[in-house]
């Protein structure tokens, strides 16, 4: 491989839905998952200064076609988005989705092919297509969405033996690290809790996000005395695979996103500032996902040194970084093996507010898959949103103070695919 | 750029289904180009325009062909009335659509006939299936 | 759009399974939808020389999840193909998938990426997962089959309201071509009969087609006095569409197939006879597929127009073609549309016999969709197959005389997607 | 280029439960690098080879880590057992594999305890669940 691409790329729009549930929240309720997709992309082609016409391919996806119903999406969302007639392609990476395709649209425009493409993701985990109804929308079984989603994991000897999770992305990655580190059970479960709490914070500084509620909150609306109280609460917040809590997790979204990529050469005329895709970095594993050492992931390492390597960037040189946090052990992993945080002192950076947007080394400031939300094909998309917020100094409240230059966002495709694409200024 | 949450609205879908179960052909018609875009969607499908009317079309046209299609249907709405005729029909509007034909027999004696007469007009008779009205045409005598 | 690849990229060895029925066919039987696929790769690898560790990135396709229940195949297939910690994506446009899949690796490689990029496409239209069993298979219901394949259909305004795939895809096309060439119903009915005794001739020569039976055989063998006798049976053939009867259509199969491109420069080496890939078109458009005139497709155009800039060819320099032919009306417009036959007579060449491998306008020479069978996803890598052992020089008993210097492929990828792909001599 | 079709065989995937169900884990040995596949595919997940023998496994290994996940379990075959405890295994052939575990109760004070034991051996225990034999360990006392 020779890791390099041949013409500068950005991403000129960006786009994205609130995060939540089709069938009760505000922006997303009452409406189809054609235009809720359709309204992430108006705004990312809005931001771009463009319509429909003026692009040149659409690449869309979405990974679990069980609940969407909407497969052959290229055509299904031409008319809901002002561009038949267009090159296309459907695909996913599941959780990676969007940002995998930013990687394909890039590299079809460096080729000397296209000129402008559009990648959408979209998905819907809580709700789903109520009987043959073209409108109707009905809850989805939390059991549903995981045998659904798990599809994406080893079906010949991952699932069919036991496969879960929780178990593999959680509680085993928890137990490698505190022993690997010679932290105890009880320092993980702080950890844990000052990382939930930084991430619900970003969310309820987060319009867009799933949860808007702080912990403090959410502590005092229960009747806890303090939210470690509520944190430490079996009722509340089980364990799930120990030592990992329920607020450890991801919580599970319908939403969309989108954007646009084109040459850096002819986005001089943009209508917002674009972001130049610096460099991106793929690599997939089946399980197990890690050898002896559950805190190590070769694919990760992989995508992130091929990512840095096209981008020419080293770890000291990362502003603001957002790491796959389905499972916030497995964040901490990942940001510790970039090289963002040291080794080990994950948790200790969260105790200490490093972590938060206004702190020393901000993450997830969106609030991250447990408070924004996770919609499978569409979060990589909401992470890079989030990004290209920041580096243009447009995240409100949650803005961090100093306009990240280099922004590295890495996410997790189940079953699995490491991802991770660096953004720059142009 | 805007951070803010779109605000909710009704889906276009579900006003274009509820619009035929008056008997209504729910179109969009664009601002900037002033084409129609029909069945609607939130964008125009001729210029890429976000800013349309709502307007209903008259529901007459001319059906160009006719064909049918097997038994039983591809769907299990359709059962119930599978065979059934399949028209290409121009509407006055100009808009092309492709909709169940109501009133001639899915035989190859009645297609051939149908053919041979060439374009016949039609006009919008919604069908009423069992969860959902259909936009479906019959052929004006 | 630019339209130009920034470098020479060919397809260095390719794969295909026999396409037929998990349960049943020979070649297939016994095996698992991984192994099936994996059987394809190698065939592809050996073909190139290569192993599953010399890739960089690995496309996968798969158009219907409910029957294959096997999303994240980049992981999923990674142990069957000795292809782990590559970059990857699964991807699929339907019945085109396999060369859309080859125009995103070219794009890859051309961009100054990856070096080498495996493209596969698997698709069971007959088969499905049995309860949860990993391996065990039942049969599909032709019900199943159809409203599945149909999810990639406007679920908005398109199959809720009555939409059938044999009346917009076939009958429809069927009577606007009668009408505009003043064909009458009898003589098309004639035409089409030409035309599926070629395809059943070409199938009958090839091993892995799903139908080896010619119409000849298939008539003595039910009693009846002539082929042309069979296919006017009300019983055997009926009218599915009309004026378009059974025979005029698909076959259903499963079944895999796979691909290897890579720069030019680095393939000199090759075990077998590269390539070159060297032009691809890709357009989409939702219903209605046609406007007031049914034989003329406009994304069609787009893409054939496309990829012939794109490869700097005229319709005239083309030697060997194969249109989408799920429909068989369907790909003789396209074929005209092309320029490969003259507008209005391609049924009048079906009865001249020059569509046969043997013929002055060669299409078609593994059977076709009726013939050789249609499994979704792996279906246009079948015909790019196809097209290479022509090109080769080693089709066996199809071989066409004077072997193909420049070959096009025309796929329709659900729904619908126009794809054109122009393979030339290296 | 061979344009016959690959002779029929049965699956990996049905051999390995099959095995399973006598009690065997079933591998692949690669003819070329020498490293084991399991469980077993048609090529090698070392170094890409195709030339592979059937090996079986010895079942003993060490338990590295232990949790549990959630009841009911994300897949209606485990609902009968959840909530299970779930362990990260090196097989005394070097082989990384994830099971259920046997024989420790799913809760925070014995999973914890495990924890504090430290790496502790296993063998295989094969589980039957209705449908299909399940690869699981017990611990060694
Ligand atoms: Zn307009
Ligand atoms: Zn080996």
């Amino acid at each position: 491989m020779r890791n390099r691409l041949k013409e500068e790329i950005v991403i000129s729009g960006v786009g994205c839905s609130r995060f939540g549930d089709l069938l009760e929240t505000p922006g997303l309720k009452g409406l189809s998952l054609q235009e809720v997709t359709a309204n992430a992309v108006r705004e990312a082609l809005d931001d771009a200064g463009l319509s429909g016409q003026d692009l040149d391919a659409v690449y869309v996806g979405n990974a679990m076609v069980h609940s969407s119903q909407l497969p052959g999406t290229y055509s299904q969302l031409s008319k809901w988005i002002g561009a038949e007639l267009k090159s296309g392609v459907h695909f996913d990476a599941q959780c990676s989705t969007t940002n995998v395709g930013a990687a394909l649209a890039a590299m079809s425009i460096a080729s000397g092919v296209y000129d402008t493409v559009l990648v959408v993701g979209f998905e819907t985990t809580r709700t789903k297509v109520k009987g043959f109804s073209p409108y109707e929308r009905e809850a989805l079984q939390h059991k549903e969405t995981w045998l659904w989603t798990d599809m994406a994991v080893n079906q010949a000897y991952g699932v069919p033996q036991g496969y879960d999770i929780f178990s593999t992305y959680n509680g085993l990655v928890a137990l490698g690290y505190c022993r690997k580190y010679g932290l105890s059970i009880e320092d993980y479960d702080k950890g844990m809790f000052e990382l939930c709490r930084t991430r619900r914070l970003h969310g309820s500084m987060n319009p867009k996000a799933n949860i808007q509620q702080t912990m403090e909150d959410k502590a005092s609306e229960l009747g806890f005395s303090s939210s470690y109280e509520m944190w430490q609460s079996d009722e509340v917040n089980p364990f799930v695979a120990w030592p990992s809590r329920l607020m450890s997790l991801v919580t599970i979204a319908d939403g969309a996103s989108a954007m646009v990529l084109t040459r850096a050469d002819i986005a001089r005329a943009n209508k917002s500032q674009p972001v130049q895709l610096k460099g991106f970095g793929i690599s997939y594993r089946d399980l197990p996902w890690y050898d002896e050492d559950p805190t190590l992931w070769d694919f990760d390492r992989r995508s992130a040194t091929q990512a840095m390597e096209m981008a020419d960037i080293k770890a000291t040189d990362i502003n603001y970084l957002h790491t796959h946090d389905c499972s916030h052990i497995s964040g901490i992993c990942t940001a510790e093996m970039i090289g963002y945080l040291p080794s080990g002192k994950g948790l200790a950076a969260a105790r200490d507010g490093e972590l938060r947007y206004d702190g020393k080394r901000p993450m997830s400031t969106h609030g991250g898959r447990h408070a924004f939300g996770h919609a499978w094909a569409a979060s990589a998309g909401s992470d890079t949103y989030e990004a290209v917020l920041q580096m243009r100094g447009m995240a409100g409240k949650r803005q961090i103070p100093k306009r990240p230059e280099i922004s590295v966002i890495h996410t997790h495709g189940y079953a699995m695919i490491g991802t991770t694409i660096v953004l720059g200024g142009v | 750029m805007d951070t803010t949450v779109t605000s909710t609205s009704q889906s276009a879908i579900e006003l274009y289904y509820k619009g035929l179960e008056e008997g209504k052909l729910k179109a969009r018609r664009c601002k900037d180009c002033g084409e129609h875009t029909f069945p609607p969607t939130g964008c125009c499908a001729h210029c890429g325009g976000w800013s349309l009317d709502w307007v209903d079309l008259s529901g007459k046209g001319t059906l160009l062909f006719a064909t049918h299609n097997i038994s039983p249907a591809c769907h299990p709405r359709f059962e119930p009335i599978a065979p059934y005729v399949y028209g290409h029909i121009c509407l006055d509007e100009g808009i092309i659509v492709q909709a169940i034909v109501q009133g001639v027999k899915a035989t190859p004696e009645d297609l051939n006939q149908l053919f041979q007469r060439g374009q016949t007009p039609v006009e919008a008779d919604i069908l009423r299936m069992d969860d959902l009205p259909v936009l479906a045409f019959r052929i004006i005598r």
